[in-house]
This record gives structure tokens, C-alpha cells and sequence, in this order.
């Protein structure tokens, strides 16, 4: 047994011990911060599966930007007066034999995987050059497999519509209502001024280290997201209305961006989203950058949710 | 043994720690021992991924380290909000503002 | 055992895990958190492929890395609409779980009569 | 000059992982969130602060180097400041009960 092997042991037995605690933990709030820990173990575990790129992500949106949101959500609940029963146990034990024949099916699954296993990697690796990207992950997204990249930021989108419209007749338009620091303390304060420079520019750093090597739109996108919502929950600076036009302008510049360069590529490249050679790393940073404001701006309203009351002014 | 090996040896011990701190931290009973566990996840996971990128030699992981010590501050800024809110006033004044 | 194994193995669990917790625990905030668990150990198992299809000098297949990139977004994109239903249908009902629609009435009529 | 720097980095980072062992043991044995504050504070400080130190003589690349210390940093200054918060946080829901 390597070391590498041990370490990996204690991280997936880690990995294992906490996520069953977060399914079995008796509050929300236990839960959530499990699920946390969980999420940012799993970094981890993805640095051990060499996947820089979706370490970065998982820390980045798996444990940090759902756990504030489910923090949120835990803090808006209005709880029941009548306790909660989950299951009964004939139930319970019915689930626990299907779940456990679901791993069994898995496990088999990556037990009899085949000994050479199929993978892309070489072809992505000879096609990386005429990407002008260094980083086969980042080339993926944004050349190979562009469309699913581009709709994902749709579906980002469309998922802020669809929590904007939750919204009641009377608050539309309105001030989402994330909670904030009733009394932000002094302290709170100081944090919440000297930490958005800080994050401002390590969120510029994973967006443009994204072109050679693992980050992206993504990573630094929620990065400036994380420090909107600190300014916001210190009471730096107020929850935007939903109506104001700068908002909605950034939300779509990015995969609007996107979607024109993609579209230009039928009259300068020989297809949709395709780039011309030569410029494609620029062309790609230019959407790389504009989609890092619009999902910072996104994740940032998903979390902070639908609108609960219109703007004071 | 060569110095690779001993990063290894340190990132796997010093994961174990925490595991076991967190063990400590996540059984409670206070909400806000729980919260400690943020702290504890992102000093302690910033150490391991640092001895593990110098140890493989893989710098971009010293990148996932600067993710993880951010978001842990933020994500504690986050937990702690309902502490604040909860004790200090009453509930009705953030909706309010 | 590889250590691709050893995490696969791992993302089976916690598949498992997830879905006895969507199944069994009755608050729609816990089910929410389960469904994610669910969801990271398939994302899980994608990175095992992606370990697996290491080759020309890359630690992983980066297609597969591409597809849990997009994943995770996705998932939270989904996440954050269950969580703003759930927190609408708590303001509307004062309920923390989802009922059918015969219990939820009898419930509701209990309450005003 | 290899063996010294080599040397420098194992005793430094013994010494850090010894301040993750001695954090982890004031998590179990303390009897309070204060308390127990006060270990994790050892980990944040002398533990990573250690590690840190000794890893950057393995480190080649000064951009590399100049990271470690970023972070270092950073993870020092947040964690100082949500200490205090937390602490705040302990001390107010101790008045409320």
C-alpha cells in the first residue's frame, strides 16, 4: 500500500462518514454545515482524481455558494408548529434495501469497468494547439463542446427566472430578501471592506489562469459572486431591486457575448461557434470575461432569492 | 525516505487531525461549535492541498488552497449571520430597513 | 485496488446514501441536501472515468471533467429553484414538507375551522 | 545546501503538523466553544504558519513561492477576524441562556 494510497483511504472514509451524517443529522442547520465540509472534502478528492479544473468548481459552487444558499433558505423558513415525522420504519427499511442495491448495481458497474478504458484525452490533447488554449479542460468548454457550455449559461439564467417568478404580485420588481446582518458589527464591517479587493482579484486571476491552466468563468465568477453577498450581508451596499436596468444588462452580457461570437463564427469560421484560427484565444477571452461578471451577478441572485418587497426609493 | 514522500506522509497526518477535530467540532452540541468546523475544514484542507502540491508537484493545486481559504471566510461570514440575527434583535428588523 | 476504484467504489455509497435520504427524510430542505449527495457521487463516478481515460500526458480525460463542470452548475442552478419554491410554499402554507393535496387541504381546513 | 533547505523543510513541517496534532486534542479534551476556539486558533496560526514556512523552500518557482505566502496570509487575517465574530457570537448566545 503507497502513501498516496493511505492518504486517499482516510479522505474517501472521511468523504463517507461525513455525507452520512449530513444525511442523518438532526437539524437543517447541522446538515448544511456538513454538507459544507462535505463539499469542500470533496475538493479534495477531486485534487486526488487529478481534476483540478472540477475541484475548483465543486469547492467553489458544490460547498461554498449552495451552502450559503441553503443557509439562506434555512434562516427564511417559518418552522411548523407540529414536529415533523419522516418515514416509519417498514418504509425505512424498504429504502435502505433499494439503496443498497443501487450501490451494489454501481459498484459491480466499476468493478467490471474494462481494462482499457475509452477516453478522449489524446484527441483533445492534438486538437489543443489549434484551440489556442493550454488547458485541455477549458478547451473543451469553450471549443469542443461549446454549445453545452453556452446553454448551461442559459440554464443558469433560466433558473433566475424561474426564482424571480416566484416572487408575489405586489413585491415584483422588487428587493430580493437575503438575509442580512441585522446589527453588522465593527468587525463584520472591517472584513467586508478589506476581503472584496482581495477576492476581487483573485476572481480576475482564476478567470484569466483559466486560458493555460485549471480555473475559469466559473471559479472566479463565484468568487466576485461570494464577495457581492458579503458587502450585501454587512449592509455595505443594499440588495439591488431586480428591475434596475444595470443589473439585468449584466446579467445576460455574457451569454449574449457568447451567443454573437458564436454566431459570427457562421461569416468569419465555417460554423456556428466555430472561432477562426488565430484569433480564437482572444475571441474566447473576450467571452470568458463578460461571462465571469454575468455569472458572479447570477449566482449572486439565485442566491439571494426571489423579491420579497419593493425598493424604499 | 525522500523528501516527497514526507509531504505525503504530513498532508495524509495532518488530514487525519482534522478529520478527527472535525468529528469533535460537528458533534455540537452549540450551532455555533459547528461553525467552527469552517475554520477548522479551511485552515486544515488549505494545509493538506498545499503539502500535496508541493509534495506531487502539481502547482495548480495551491489554486483549489486560495479557493478553499476564501470561501471558508465567507461561508463563515454566512453561518454566523443567523447567530447575529437570532440573539441580538428580533427578526422582524432585517425584513424591515 | 487502484485508487480510481477506491473513489468509484466511494460514488456508489454515496449514491446510495443520497437516495435513502431523498427517500426518507420528510423536510423538503433534506431532501434538497440529499439530492445534492446523490448527485456529487455520480459526479464522483464521471471522475472516475475521467481518471481512468488518463492518457497522452493529461492526469484525466478532460471530456468527462467538462461534463461534471457543467454538472455541478447545472445542479445548483436547480438546487437554488427547489429552495425558492420551498421557502414560497413555507410563506404560503407555514409547512416545511411537501403533502398531497387531500392531506393538505384537511390540514389547512383543520387550521381555519 | 540541498540537505539543509531538506532539513529545514521536515522540522518545520513536523512542527507544523505537531500544532495540527495539539489543536486536534484541545478540540477533544476543552470544555467549552471558547475554549475549543482558542485550540483552533493554535491550528490556524502555528500550524498552517509552520507549514507554510516549511514548504517554501521546496518550492522553485518564486511566483509559486509568492502564492504560498498570499495565502498564508490570507488565511491568517480572515481567520483572526471570524475568530472574533464567532467569539461575539459564543459570548451573545451565553448571555441569552
Amino acid at each position: 500500500m503507497t502513501l498516496v494510497f493511505a492518504c486517499e483511504v482516510v479522505l474517501a472514509g472521511l468523504l463517507v462518514a461525513i455525507a452520512t451524517w449530513t444525511i442523518v443529522a438532526r437539524t437543517a442547520f447541522a446538515a448544511i454545515v456538513l454538507f459544507m465540509v462535505y463539499g469542500l472534502l470533496l475538493a479534495i478528492v477531486w485534487v486526488a482524481l487529478s481534476a483540478v479544473d472540477v475541484a475548483l468548481t465543486e469547492a467553489a459552487i458544490g460547498g461554498g455558494v449552495t451552502s450559503m444558499l441553503l443557509m439562506g433558505a434555512a434562516t427564511r423558513l417559518r418552522a411548523p408548529t407540529t414536529p415533523v415525522a419522516d418515514v416509519g420504519l417498514p418504509l425505512r427499511i424498504a429504502a435502505g434495501l433499494l439503496c443498497a442495491l443501487v450501490t451494489t448495481v454501481l459498484g459491480a458497474v466499476v468493478f467490471f469497468l474494462p481494462d482499457v478504458a475509452p477516453t478522449l484525452a489524446p484527441v483533445a490533447k492534438d486538437n489543443l494547439a489549434a484551440s489556442g488554449l493550454g488547458n485541455p479542460v477549458a478547451a473543451v468548454l469553450f471549443v469542443f463542446r461549446a454549445l453545452d457550455t453556452l446553454l448551461e449559461k442559459v440554464v443558469l439564467l433560466l433558473a433566475l427566472v424561474g426564482v424571480w417568478s416566484l416572487a408575489s404580485d405586489e413585491a415584483w420588481g422588487g428587493v430580493p430578501g437575503l438575509p442580512v446582518y441585522a446589527r453588522p458589527g465593527r468587525i463584520l464591517v472591517f472584513l467586508a471592506q478589506i476581503l472584496p479587493p482581495i477576492g476581487i482579484i483573485v476572481g480576475i486571476y482564476m478567470f484569466w489562469a483559466g486560458a493555460s491552466q485549471p480555473g475559469g468563468a466559473f471559479q472566479g465568477g463565484t468568487i466576485l459572486a461570494a464577495v457581492w453577498l458579503l458587502t450585501m450581508m454587512a449592509r455595505l451596499q443594499d440588495v439591488p431591486a431586480i428591475n434596475a436596468r444595470w443589473l439585468r444588462l449584466l446579467l445576460v452580457v455574457g451569454p449574449t457575448a457568447f451567443l454573437a461570437i458564436g454566431l459570427a463564427g457562421f461569416f468569419i469560421a465555417d460554423s456556428f461557434l466555430a472561432y477562426p484560427p488565430g484569433i480564437a484565444k482572444p475571441l474566447i477571452i473576450v467571452v470568458e470575461a463578460t461571462l465571469t461578471l454575468s455569472i458572479g451577478v447570477t449566482l449572486a441572485l439565485l442566491v439571494a432569492g426571489p423579491p420579497e418587497r419593493l425598493s424604499q426609493r | 525516505m525522500t523528501i516527497t514522500n514526507f509531504l505525503l506522509v504530513a498532508a495524509a497526518f495532518v488530514l487525519l487531525m482534522v478529520a478527527i477535530g472535525l468529528a469533535r467540532i460537528l458533534y455540537g452540541p452549540a450551532d455555533v461549535d459547528r461553525i467552527l468546523s469552517v475554520q477548522l475544514i479551511g485552515s486544515g484542507g488549505v494545509a493538506v492541498l498545499l503539502l500535496l502540491s508541493v509534495g506531487m508537484n502539481l502547482a495548480p493545486i495551491m489554486d483549489v488552497a486560495l479557493m478553499l481559504g476564501l470561501l471558508a471566510t465567507f461561508l463563515s461570514v454566512t453561518f454566523l449571520r443567523d447567530a447575529a440575527n437570532s440573539s441580538s434583535v428580533s427578526p422582524s428588523t432585517t425584513e424591515e430597513r | 485496488m487502484s485508487s480510481a476504484a477506491l473513489f468509484g467504489y466511494c460514488g456508489a455509497v454515496l449514491v446510495g446514501l443520497g437516495l435513502y435520504g431523498l427517500i426518507t427524510r420528510a423536510e423538503v430542505l433534506r431532501k434538497i441536501l440529499s439530492f445534492n449527495v446523490l448527485g456529487s457521487g455520480v459526479f464522483l463516478l464521471f471522475g472516475v472515468f475521467a481518471r481512468r481515460g488518463a492518457a497522452a500526458g493529461l492526469g484525466a480525460d478532460p471530456v468527462p471533467q467538462a461534463l461534471v463542470i457543467t454538472g455541478i452548475v447545472v445542479a445548483f442552478s436547480a438546487t437554488a429553484l427547489a429552495v425558492a419554491l420551498l421557502v414560497r410554499l413555507n410563506k404560503e402554507t407555514g409547512q416545511i414538507i411537501v403533502t398531497s393535496d387531500d392531506s393538505e387541504e384537511s390540514s389547512e381546513q383543520g387550521a381555519t375551522r | 545546501m540541498r540537505l539543509a533547505l531538506d532539513i529545514i523543510t521536515v522540522v518545520l513541517v513536523s512542527a507544523g503538523g505537531f500544532f495540527f496534532m495539539a489543536g486536534t486534542i484541545g478540540l477533544l479534551r476543552f470544555p467549552d466553544t471558547l475554549t475549543r476556539l482558542h485550540a483552533l486558533t493554535k491550528v490556524d496560526n502555528l500550524g498552517l504558519g509552520l507549514i507554510v514556512f516549511g514548504l517554501l523552500p521546496q518550492v522553485e518557482s518564486r511566483l509559486g513561492a509568492l502564492k504560498l505566502i498570499v495565502i498564508w496570509l490570507l488565511v491568517q487575517m480572515s481567520g483572526a477576524i471570524v475568530s472574533q465574530l464567532i467569539a461575539q457570537a459564543v459570548r451573545r448566545s451565553g448571555r441569552q441562556t
